[in-house]
């Protein structure tokens, strides 16, 4: 059906540069649409279900007034946003300011490009799908130095270097994580490195969720997890918008939908670090048990539910643990998770090369 | 690829390596004030890696490793242990002096310096575009980091970051050079490409162009005007430790890199650099030896005397292609001559300023050296004979380099030639008087301070040796010539 | 492979461009322009703001960042090496032995010369 | 180890030990050691004279051995007609210069007399050297020592005489260094006698020719390039204007008889009037020059200029007598310059001014002393029955052959050097003593005595009996003549 | 059907050039402050990145594309000493302006 709408399209005009050019744009920015909708409200929603799943942890309500379980709260909320006024402080520098939230979302959304939700679903089905994704997601950082130096304000501009610094020194982490599921499934692409946790023992005996990576590399796994909170700035690794330091951090200045798209941001990239989680080491759209029931359901389900899992999670662990101080989440990134990563990415180089390689 | 003979070409280098790592870690368990442990433990690196690449030039063989990647040829192997032991030599010196200005807090002068050296050590062996570019950045990068190691000193730092942006300048010009090259010949690898350009290539102005950013690039690192205006400032406003660190051992690599970048992968295109190369001389020869005249301070002065010196080698190349390759061998032969002695008696002059100097203060204005045969004989005899030989008076050593040189010009014949060499020898005199201007401070003036001159016992012995050596090269050279010449000529 | 498959992603880099500026810019629309002195000026827990907000700030936010760079580069070293891991062998593993080993001297440095506390 | 090796070694290795070990506390035993080692020198100089065969024009004592293979330079000694006397005559300065230096040298005293022993080596090295690298080495080493000795026990303007001195000399050198690695590029080999050998076209003779010619005119040193002989004479120590006026300028007119004449003979022959007006200026306008001087040292070091004048006129007449005259007037030259300088140093030790007019009536306090001096401003006048008398004399006749008016011009010289050298004694020894200061002189000391003595001596002989010394050169100079007769053109 | 068709290797060279002269101007013209001056020798490398790249995909040779990421890798190297030195030198004379180094004449 989606052949036909394309050919469709293409036959509109016999003209060379809508065949070449015009038609495949449209058609990938209808792509682009299609996926962005969805990712929008799943964003949006995101803010509603944390509300309610720490409202329900902590044995209270969460807002409920707006619509059935309060589901309206989020469009609430943005029209809120939208109608606020967008001050800029006289001492910030104009463009540079309005460009912070511009560089934190643009990356966030962006990387979701190189994303599958299915063995050939994906908007750029690129080789080198993690590196883009890594590529992509490192522009994150300036748009937050940059909303801190613009906003030319004290505790705009320390939130944006602990974030930076924090932000940076984690990213490091995840690099050697994703270097150690690459070397395992021996490519950069991300369906592929799906399908290589389809294989292995226990995928043999039928059980396809202890192939996954999760439990091969479960130190890495759990590095990754924390690191992608930190990446995030989520809490418990959120000094830079710590109310009691700093108040918002790099965002402190922003008001209306300069700082309703930070938070956009900020929400987009959870769902985006979870759904790598899901692709690394949790099986993509792999179901967890070799058997027919399970096949039966689609794979987008599968890893829809696992994202959704992982989600929930990242809002378990800010409702249970207390807030890092700045000088533990470094020395947590650089002098703990650093060697760990290193030693474990030599440990796996190594049992490759025994003949009891699991990932062959 | 990496089969035994790999590893037996790179054996020194993995050694320096491996050592250099040993070391840096090492020296974070070290808390002598003057790094006692780390300083032996260098020495002792330096001299087994001077002995491995001795052990390796006496064998004469030629090692290509690594997939053609680094060859170990006799010229290699050689320049490789004379910069060991000139680094060693400067650490010998250099310790005092260091010791005295707070930058022993930490072994970096010894770490950073071994990692200099496995640069030049890349650079002289390297046979492939992309390890002779890696070799040229290892060693510039530690002597930015060297030159800034006084970390509250204005003027070092001054000099390092005039230091980094041209030298970051000079390697964008070669690497842009050689990207033009590559681009033309189709390949990185120094005989292929020396193959490609013989055989002729489909873009002759690329080659061209990529030749003439390529001499840009050599020309800044090594100094020669009109790329030198570094040099004096650099000099000038390092550590004198540091100055000698960076203006010694290194000029050997310099000179490698020469040879590996121009005569060896672009000799086809020879013509075209040689009308280069002769330009930079010349005009180096004249700015430096005037330049230099008018400095008051003897860092300065000397880096202006390098930079003359450097043009005065050049024209050794330049005799060496017009030559034609029966003559090449020798001419080069005379400029590797040429290097090798200048390194030598570096070691000494800047050995002599560093003994001068003393816990916050640094000697090297004129005025400082004033009436140092009074003070020290010795040290002023070392000095006197090192600046002869720089002047290229005989029978110091520095008088067979300047002899070799234009042997090698003449040799060629034809006006263009003879002109040069009478042109170089007028430019010496320039150079022989401030030279002698030095010698006439220290042994014609009044001494303007008494303060006996103490050094340790190992860096008398060693800097007495350095200076019999210059002497004694000048009386025998004839070894020295020898090796240099069947060096090259192995490698031509 | 040719560019073309890199099109959705400059194509997605722009729309999510667009994301950021429509917003931004229907908010200014939408919403009111009553800016005041007070309002404008930076926050600054309600004092009045004192210095310049560009201070100096500490050296190691600036360690960090090249550490980052390097770590980063080392990174992408090694990226090709664990692509390509299955099929250089024992050669290759070894070499990248090599490479990390190098790598570890210098973060041990770092953690002994005390670049990595942040007490 | 031959003669000519130990001649040219000995000193150079007592001087080195003095520079090495010599203390100022044990300046005593420095000033012995130097003394020893000058007249060892020497004595290694007697056999060579001794065991010189005088009929032949062959190079004895010869020595040879590779050196510098790179450059097929060979360590190649020896010695013929031409640079015999020249080699006994240094050693024999040395030993003068040592013990002149005796008392007057305080402080240094080691390298003070390490320095001279050194220079003496090397001199002796370069008349002894046959290979033109060796020749090379030597000729630009004596730089070094002499800078140091005019730096450092000079008068006041020492600095700009020791800078004025070492840069003119290299300047010439330089040039001389070109034309010897392109005559060995076109032979293969720094052996001289080779490049006698050796044809040349005839512009590659002129050329080397000025290269030559800048070497030695300035050493010589020959009209206009003389200036700074008489800038360097009045700064330097009496001991250095000594052996610079006795040897260093015969190093200049020696190197036109060993490259010039023989390696560009067609060049020599077309360049001569050249030499030869310039000789004849620095003998007439240099001699007048000589006269107006207020400052003894000047007047002698102009005289000196005037004199060497004649050894290139000689040299360039191309004749036998010319030639023979010039060397004669090259070895009395050393011997009556040296005396000269030392009458001066001994003045200039007790009153401490160079000025003539400061002076007057010296004769009447220092009777022995004006007896020499009266000797030698004899002899530095040409007067027969001196030393200075004979090479001029043949010089003169020798012009004469050639050409009378060069003769006649010559000849001036004799009226000349009479004029400023008798006027010079005239006002510094005779009459009244006017000055307080020479009231009160004191007569030689038995060292002076010595030193003045010996120099006597051989003004003297070699006035009376010059025949032993023009008779070993004979042969030799015949040789060089025949040789430079054949045109070498190709 | 290659996008890059259109494009020969001089386009490349010509962007390459471009590039690399506008940071030699950069370097030697700037007269204000020494981060630019940084930037400007960044912008040199990747000119010759770009030289590479190209040439690379010209020759269908990979060595031109493994020179680059050396030459990433030294340019990262660079800017961190770069920069290590630029603090130094602002603790020193508290003030990144070019005209600030001046200390250094003969």
């Amino acid at each position: 059906m989606i052949d036909a709408i394309y050919q469709g399209g293409l036959g509109l005009s016999q003209a060379a540069w809508w065949t070449q050019a015009g038609w495949p744009v449209l058609w990938i920015l209808i792509k682009i649409a299609v996926l962005l909708t969805p990712l929008m409200l799943l964003v949006a929603y995101l803010t509603w279900w944390e509300r309610r799943l720490l409202a329900w942890m902590q044995v209270r309500l969460g807002p409920n007034r707006v619509g059935p379980f309060g589901l309206l709260q989020p469009i609430a909320d943005a029209l809120k946003l939208l109608t606020k006024e967008l001050i800029r402080p006289t001492a910030a520098n104009g463009g540079l300011f309005r460009l912070g939230p511009v560089l934190a979302i643009m990356p966030a959304l962006a990387a979701w490009v190189a994303v599958p939700f299915g063995p050939d679903v994906v908007l750029a089905n690129v080789n080198a799908g993690l590196l883009v994704i890594l590529a992509i997601t490192s522009i994150e950082v300036y748009g937050i130095i940059i909303a801190g130096w613009a906003s030319n304000s004290k505790y705009a501009f320390l939130g944006a270097l602990r974030a930076s610094a924090q932000m940076v020194s984690y990213e490091i982490a995840i690099g050697f994580c994703f270097l150690v599921v690459v070397m395992t499934a021996g490519s950069l692409n991300l369906a592929d490195i799906v399908a290589s946790q389809s294989r292995g023992v226990g995928a043999e005996m039928g059980l396809s969720f202890l192939s996954w990576n999760w439990l091969p590399l479960l130190p890495i796994f759990m590095v990754y997890l924390i690191s992608a909170v930190a990446e995030t700035n989520r809490h418990p690794f959120d000094v830079v918008e710590g109310e009691a330091e700093i108040v918002a951090g790099h965002m402190v200045e922003y008001s209306g939908m300069g700082f309703a798209i930070f938070f956009l941001a900020e929400y987009a990239s959870m769902w985006l670090v979870s759904i790598l989680a899901v692709l690394m080491f949790l099986g993509g759209w792999l179901p967890p048990i070799d058997h027919p029931v399970f096949h039966a359901v689609p794979g987008w389900i599968w890893l829809g539910l696992k994202t959704f899992i992982v989600v929930s999670m990242f809002i378990w662990i800010r409702a249970t643990f207390p807030r890092f101080r700045y000088d533990q989440i470094m020395r947590l990134g650089w002098k703990i998770f650093i060697p760990v990563t290193l030693v474990w990415l030599l440990l796996v180089g190594a049992v490759m090369q025994t003949p009891w390689n699991p990932w062959k | 690829m990496i089969d035994a003979i790999s590893w037996a070409t790179a054996a020194p280098e993995l050694l320096l390596l491996v050592m250099a790592c040993v070391i840096a870690l090492f020296d974070l368990f070290v808390d002598s004030p003057h790094r006692e442990a780390t300083y032996r433990l260098t020495l002792l690196t330096l001299a087994a890696v001077a002995g491995l690449e001795g052990y390796l030039a006496v064998s004469g063989a030629t090692l290509v490793g690594f997939g053609g990647m680094i060859v170990s040829d006799p010229m290699a192997a050689w320049l490789k242990a004379f910069a060991s032991v000139a680094l060693m030599v400067t650490l010998v010196y250099a310790r005092p002096y260091a010791g005295a200005r707070d930058m022993l807090r930490g072994g970096e002068l010894f770490t950073l310096s071994m990692f200099a050296l496995l640069g030049m050590f890349i650079m002289i062996s390297g046979h492939h575009f992309l390890v002779l570019y890696l070799g040229l950045e290892l060693l510039t990068l530690s002597s930015y980091a060297l030159v800034a190691l006084r970390r509250d000193d204005a003027r070092a730092t001054e000099a390092a970051m005039k230091y980094f942006v041209l030298g970051a300048l000079a390697s964008g010009f070669l690497l842009y050079g050689l990207s033009l090259v590559y681009g033309a010949t189709g390949s990185l690898h120094v005989p292929t490409v020396a193959q490609a350009v013989a055989a002729g290539v489909r873009e002759p102005l690329v080659l061209t162009l990529g030749v003439v950013f390529v001499v840009a690039g050599l020309a800044f690192k090594l100094g020669v005007v009109p790329f030198h205006m570094w040099v004096p400032d650099i000099y000038h406003g390092a550590p004198t430790a540091i100055t000698l660190l960076i203006g010694g051992a290194p000029k050997l690599a310099a000179f490698a890199i020469l040879v590996r970048l121009l005569a060896e992968s672009l000799p086809g295109v020879a013509t075209d650099w040689e009308s280069m190369l002769a330009v930079l001389a010349v005009l180096s020869l004249v700015v430096g030896n005037l330049a230099a005249v008018a400095q008051r301070n003897v860092k300065r002065m000397l880096a202006f005397s390098t930079i003359a010196q450097m043009g005065f080698m050049l024209l050794a190349l330049v005799g060496g292609i017009g030559g034609g390759a029966g003559l090449a061998g020798e001419a080069w032969g005379a400029a590797m001559f040429y290097v090798v002695t200048y390194v030598l008696t570096t070691l000494a002059t800047f050995g002599v300023m560093l003994l001068l100097t003393r816990t916050g203060f640094e000697s090297e204005e004129l005025g400082d050296f004033a009436g140092l045969n009074q003070r020290s004989p010795l040290y002023a005899g070392v000095m006197a004979a090192c600046l002869l030989s720089l002047a290229g008076i005989p029978p110091l050593v520095g008088f067979y380099a300047k002899l070799a040189v234009l042997q090698a010009l003449l040799a060629v014949g034809g006006g263009l030639y003879v002109g040069l060499a009478v042109f170089a020898v007028l430019a010496s005199l320039v150079g022989a008087f401030y030279y002698i201007r030095l010698i006439k401070v220290m042994y014609f003036d009044a001494p303007q301070q008494s303060a006996p001159i103490e050094a340790p016992l190992e860096v008398r012995a060693v800097l007495s040796a350095n200076g019999a050596l210059v002497l004694l090269l000048g009386l025998l050279p004839g070894g020295l010539m020898a090796l240099c010449v069947q060096a090259v000529r192995a490698v031509l | 492979m040719s560019l073309e498959q890199y099109l959705p992603v400059l194509l997605f880099l722009l729309v999510g461009l667009a994301v950021g500026v429509l917003p931004q810019v229907v908010g200014y629309l939408l919403g009111p322009q009553r800016p005041d002195p007070e309002k404008n000026s930076p926050y600054e827990c309600g004092f009045e703001a004192f210095e310049d907000a560009r201070m100096k700030f500490d050296v190691r936010y600036y360690l960090v960042a090249i550490l980052f760079i390097l770590f980063d580069l080392e990174i992408a070293f090694l990226i090709p090496w664990a692509v390509a891991f299955a099929d250089i062998g024992a050669t290759g593993f070894w070499a990248g032995v090599m490479f990390l080993m190098i790598l570890v001297v210098g973060f041990v440095y770092e953690w002994k010369k005390g670049a990595l506390d942040w007490e | 180890m031959g003669l000519l090796s130990l001649a040219i070694w000995t000193p150079i290795a007592f001087g080195t030990v003095l520079l090495a070990l010599g203390r100022d506390e044990h300046a005593r035993a420095v000033r012995w050691i130097a003394l020893v080692g000058a007249l060892l020198g020497l004595a290694v100089t007697v056999p060579l004279v001794a065991g010189f065969d005088a009929s032949s024009a062959a190079m004895q004592f010869v020595e040879k051995a590779p050196w510098i293979e790179r450059f097929n330079v060979h360590y190649h000694l020896g010695v013929d007609g031409i640079s015999l006397w020249l080699v006994p005559l240094t050693a024999f300065i040395t030993v003068i210069v040592v013990l002149a230096g005796w008392e007057v040298i305080t402080e240094r005293v080691n390298q003070y007399m390490g320095a001279f022993l050194i220079l003496s080596g090397l001199m002796i090295g370069v008349f002894a050297a046959l290979d033109a690298m060796l020749f090379y080495i030597f000729f630009e080493a004596t730089l070094i020592p002499m800078y140091i000795i005019i730096g450092i026990w000079g008068g006041p303007n020492k600095i700009y005489a020791a800078f004025k001195f070492f840069l003119y000399t290299l300047l010439g050198s330089l040039l001389m260094l070109v034309a010897l690695v392109y005559l060995y590029n076109v032979s293969g080999s720094f052996d001289l006698a080779t490049w006698w050998a050796l044809p040349l076209p005839a512009g590659v003779q002129t050329a080397l020719f000025f290269a030559f010619f800048a070497a030695f005119a300035v050493k010589v040193p020959m009209w206009p390039v003389h200036t700074w002989l008489p800038d360097v004479h009045v700064e330097a120590p009496t001991g250095g204007s000594a052996v610079l006026a006795a040897i260093m300028l015969k190093l200049g007119a020696y190197g036109f008889l060993r490259f010039s004449l023989p390696i560009t003979p067609d060049a020599s022959h077309e360049w001569a009037p050249l030499v030869i007006g310039l000789s004849l200026v620095a003998v007439i306008y240099v001699g007048l020059v000589a006269m107006v001087q207020h400052d003894m040292k000047k007047l002698v070091a102009y005289s000196s200029v005037a004199h060497m004048g004649f050894v290139t006129l000689g040299f360039f007449l191309f004749n036998d007598l010319g030639v023979s005259g010039g060397l004669v007037q090259m070895i009395a030259h050393g011997f009556v310059s040296a005396a000269m300088f030392l009458c001066i140093g001994v003045l200039y030790d007790r009153v401490h001014s160079r000025e003539i007019k400061d002076y007057g009536g010296v004769l009447n306090t220092m009777p022995a002393f004006g007896a020499f001096a009266a000797l030698f401003v004899m002899a530095n006048a040409g007067l027969p029955g001196t030393a200075g008398f004979v090479g001029e004399w043949m010089v003169i006749l020798a012009a004469v052959r050639e050409n009378f008016w060069i003769g006649l011009l010559a000849a001036t010289s004799l009226i000349l050097g009479a004029a400023y050298s008798l006027w010079m004694f005239k006002r510094v020894y005779l009459g009244a003593p006017v000055h307080e200061h020479v009231k009160v002189l004191k007569d030689l000391n038995a060292r002076e005595y010595l030193i003045l003595a010996l120099l006597a001596l051989m003004v003297l002989y070699l006035g009376i009996h010059p025949k032993p010394f023009t008779d070993a050169m004979e042969p030799s100079v015949q040789q060089l003549l025949r040789h430079v007769a054949v045109s070498k053109l190709i | 059907m290659s996008s890059l068709g259109a494009l020969s290797v001089g386009h490349f060279l010509a962007v390459g050039a471009l590039l690399f002269a506008l940071s030699v101007v950069g370097i030697f013209l700037n007269r204000k402050n020494l981060i630019v001056l940084l930037m400007a020798i960044e912008l040199m490398l990747l000119a010759v990145n770009l030289n590479f790249v190209a040439f690379a995909h010209y020759l269908g040779d990979l060595h031109g594309q493994v020179f680059v990421f050396f030459i990433l890798t030294v340019a990262a190297a660079e800017s961190a000493i770069g920069l290590a030195i630029l603090v130094l030198l602002f603790r020193n004379q508290a003030s990144i302006d070019v005209e600030s180094l001046h200390s250094l004449k003969g």
